[in-house]
């Protein structure tokens, strides 16, 4: 899948949609085994993503992207905006000209990088990496969307590892990783716009 | 049980505005109102080991109220509960620095730990040497390699008031940076919810506590702790001293220490019971052979209007004693001056 | 609303154990565990008058917090929200002799000013010469000479260090005492409660508050105010501040004036709400012509647990600034040494 | 009416137990309009003074009501503390010989020295002058009693003027004195002894 700088402003407007509609759902998954914020968080930098964009659109769909995550990473704080501002911005400067399942391995590889955390650790990686598999595996959006739905599902059973929820051990158990939750939302925005 | 209205104006504007606060009675700080960076407004000695931290807001006194002579030269001030971004840590760091090179004191949270990170490469592209000391002595938190690792909390306040007192006497940043991390191995904590707190603007709080139940083991973010008990009818604060000293003489020996003490309120906890609590603390590490050399009993490195109470230690030589009594001016911590 | 649970141990003894918290950590103070007095533990100047305050407990940390150089010699601590007995005020009225007469600086309550009168009565038995200050800084209570008065609440806090300072300088009793009647005659407060408190053992709080509403008005004993109102939807500060501001310059013109200002937490609210009523208090001061020349935030003249702030201030004089300027040293107020 | 040693200790220790039977209800008199602690400071008070008694009693009358008057002043504190221990004070300082209710004159005349509060502020002078003056008038400790119960009835209607109940102003409209109440147990007290 190829992507032009209008699907690529497209999609991340439509990713703000999502996270402004379900931000409070976001959050109150990381009421109980974080600090109640995620949702807050997320809504914040993309807010601030999308009146980047009312000011000036870049004409790449990597600057787009690229654009996208320092904008997170200079308005979210917390976790995810380094995580997701990272994902974001390796993932632009991956793109330019290639393929964006090759980019967003690229963006993967920067989260795992930088927050050290692997797939069972009850993390947005649960749910970004068969996301990513998927388009690689040449799947459609909404595929990738699908799996990362299963993928953040996953997560509920398991003893978290990284990020707040590791502090409260087995009592995490039983939860939702909102961060996961917030990837699903990523892919079903690129599904809403790809289609 | 209905949360108290709180004191604000605008939850969205909470920080900024406790910022303006802080900044109209406390003129010789410098306050940045629009990175919520707040940093020393007198001049340094060129060359002076620059002091930062910063964190999510919410913990007040913690970072804003130590920075002054003697402690940190800036903070950096997320939103409530959320990391700063690297750019008010840049911020930060480039107020404090004198050409000395600048230490990054970071409680260990991921979100702290990665927005610091980030930062220290920016001002690593600008020439600021940064050290980081990660600040994670919460023994509520089981240790280990494959996990995030244990909290930074009540601790922060020892490294803090040391490292500030290394970096007036004119230690180098390298050796401020591992006194650091000594001063963050010999510290403890544990703390305990006697009430959750609620976020401004959210309308519930972090956790729900049934009354006749407290949450031990908690971190400073309202987050529920690692295990909910009943309240004893009798000696609650017999009950979490015991608790408390406990968990940190399990992972620390205490016995034959001479001890920095802080006997931590969350925020809701009145100082009457703080005494109360601190007359057990003391009796505890008494019974333990312990000795408390410096105490410290109050709302120091807190959680909103959380109820409850943490206990940090940290064994001393005599010249971390030095470095502790020397003197410091900051609003939230000052003396000898 | 159930009420949290309290850190204590028993509450029939907060206070003796509370007292024992301070004795540990503060082992520059002399504690009486019996008769409920702390005194300083140094060597006083011989003739320097000595400086009485006392109380109900509960309001923490006055009175026993702010005992030590330049601020108060001894304090009585009554059980919690009642005076102290004669007997305890004489016992510290003992303590802070040095042959220079006495000062009690009594808070205009019934029960205090009855008690100190007998202990004064007391003490002349004993050949110290007693004067007395009251203080009754309280705005909300309208003033006359067929009621109890008005009550003393925050002002005592100024009242008590400027005649600290005083009396390190070597001011002769009569000379004290009317330089306190001065500084009370120049300080007013206002309070506002978002939430009652409840006494040790009590099952329930000093009043009900419905969700939504606020007390204004309040005293420092978990009583009602004078008035109850809806909490605004936004701008809670602003209009505590306005509000509190407003009563107080109505009794006391503040334009021109350079100030004292206490922004004072009832024990329950955390410092990031005090800091944001901070910014709302100096603003609307400024809008009235007044000058902020020092402020204090923080929990200093508490009622328990309870929820909300109380404003104080003091007008001021260079003497008079110079005096709150000079050195102090206790447990809750600290500079200069 | 005179009073033996062994009446006055009767009468002080049947006010303790009535103090004791009523000491919640008297804490939640001061509630609405006072600070909540008026029943834990007399039971404090009385508390003491049997445990005075129980160690050794005076022999006379008046150095029961005196004992007991100071004992109350050195262990209460508060408002209530003062007052009711200067009324037993003085009234066992007048008793000696003499006949109580003049005693009790002199008791009310010292309250009134040291509390300035007259008949109509809504303290506890409200109960206890009509109640001097029915034994003053020769009626009996029940009918004494009785006044005394309607004097703290009165308090109700009333705008205080003394003690904390003046704070309110308006607000402590409708709410009857605590200490008033107090007062009523004592002559209850007498009423019991004497019967
Ligand atoms: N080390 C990590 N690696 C990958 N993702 C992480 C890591 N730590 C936390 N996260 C993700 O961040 C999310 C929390 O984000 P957020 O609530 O915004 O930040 P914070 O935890 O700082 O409050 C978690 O749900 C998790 O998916
Ligand atoms: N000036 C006064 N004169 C007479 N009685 C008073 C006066 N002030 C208070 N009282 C009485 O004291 C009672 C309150 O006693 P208590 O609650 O024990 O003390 P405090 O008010 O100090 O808490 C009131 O109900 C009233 O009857
Ligand atoms: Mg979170
Ligand atoms: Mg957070
Ligand atoms: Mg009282
Ligand atoms: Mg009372």
């Amino acid at each position: 899948m190829n992507l032009d700088a209008a699907t690529a402003l497209a999609w991340l407007r439509a990713f703000a949609g999502l996270v402004d509609e379900r931000a409070g759902e976001l959050t109150d998954l990381d009421r109980p085994i974080g600090d109640s914020d995620h949702g807050v968080n997320l809504q914040r930098g993309m807010h601030a993503v999308v009146a980047a964009f009312e000011q000036e659109a870049p004409d790449t769909a990597g600057a787009v992207l690229t654009k996208a995550g320092s904008t997170l990473v200079s308005t979210v704080g917390g976790a995810s905006g380094p995580l997701f501002g990272t994902l974001l911005r390796r993932t632009g400067k991956a793109l330019d000209g290639g393929d964006l399942a090759s980019a967003l391995r690229a963006g993967l590889d920067g989260v795992v990088k930088l927050g050290g955390a692997q797939v069972g650790d009850a993390t947005l990686v649960d749910a970004l990496t068969p996301a990513v598999e998927a388009l690689e595996a040449g799947r459609s959006p909404f595929e990738a969307a699908e799996a990362a739905a299963e993928g953040a599902a996953s997560t509920e059973p398991l003893v978290a590892r990284k990020g707040r929820a590791s502090y409260l051990g087995e009592r995490g158990v039983g939860h939702r990783d909102p961060g996961a939750e917030s990837v699903v939302l990523l892919f079903t925005a690129l599904e809403q716009v790809a289609a | 049980m209905t949360a108290v209205a709180k004191l604000l104006d605008d939850p969205a504007d909470a920080v900024t505005d406790a910022l303006r606060g802080l900044a109209a009675v406390h003129p010789e700080l410098s306050v940045d109102l629009t990175q919520h960076v707040v940093s020393r407004g007198d001049e340094r000695r060129p060359g002076k080991v620059g002091l930062v931290s910063g964190g999510g807001s919410g913990h007040e006194p913690l970072h804003a109220g130590f920075v002054g002579l003697g402690m940190l030269d800036a903070a950096a001030c997320g939103a409530v509960f959320t990391s700063p971004v690297p750019d008010q840590v840049l911020a930060a760091t480039k107020a404090a620095s004198s050409g000395g090179g600048v230490v990054h004191i970071v409680k260990n949270y991921t979100g702290d730990v990665l927005n610091f990170q980030m930062a220290a490469e920016l001002a690593d592209d600008e020439d600021i040497e940064v050290e980081t000391v990660l600040v994670d002595d919460d023994v509520a938190v089981t240790d280990s390699l494959y996990t995030a690792g244990r909290r930074g909390t009540g601790g922060t306040l020892f490294v803090e008031k040391v490292l500030g007192a290394a970096a007036e006497k004119g230690l180098a940043v390298a050796e401020v940076a591992a006194l650091g991390r000594d001063v963050v191995s010999r510290s403890r904590s544990f703390g305990v919810a006697l009430s959750p707190c609620t976020t401004p603007g959210s309308d519930q709080p972090g956790f729900d506590l049934p009354a006749g139940e407290m949450e031990l083991g908690i971190g400073i973010h309202g987050e529920p702790g690692r295990r909910r008990v009943p309240v004893p009818a009798t000696g609650v604060a017999r009950e979490v001293a015991r608790t408390a000293v406990a968990a940190i003489d399990e992972d620390l020996p205490l016995a034959h220490q001479d001890l920095l003490v802080l006997v931590n309120g969350m925020g809701g906890t009145p100082l009457l019971e703080l005494q109360v609590l601190a007359a057990d603390v003391v009796a505890e590490l008494d019974a333990r052979g312990a000795r408390v050399a410096r105490a410290l009993v109050g709302n120091y490195v807190t959680s909103l209007e959380m109820a409850g109470a943490m206990v940090s230690v940290c064994t001393t030589t005599p010249e971390l004693l030095e470095l502790w009594d020397a003197p410091v001016r900051t609003p939230a911590l000052r003396w000898g001056v």
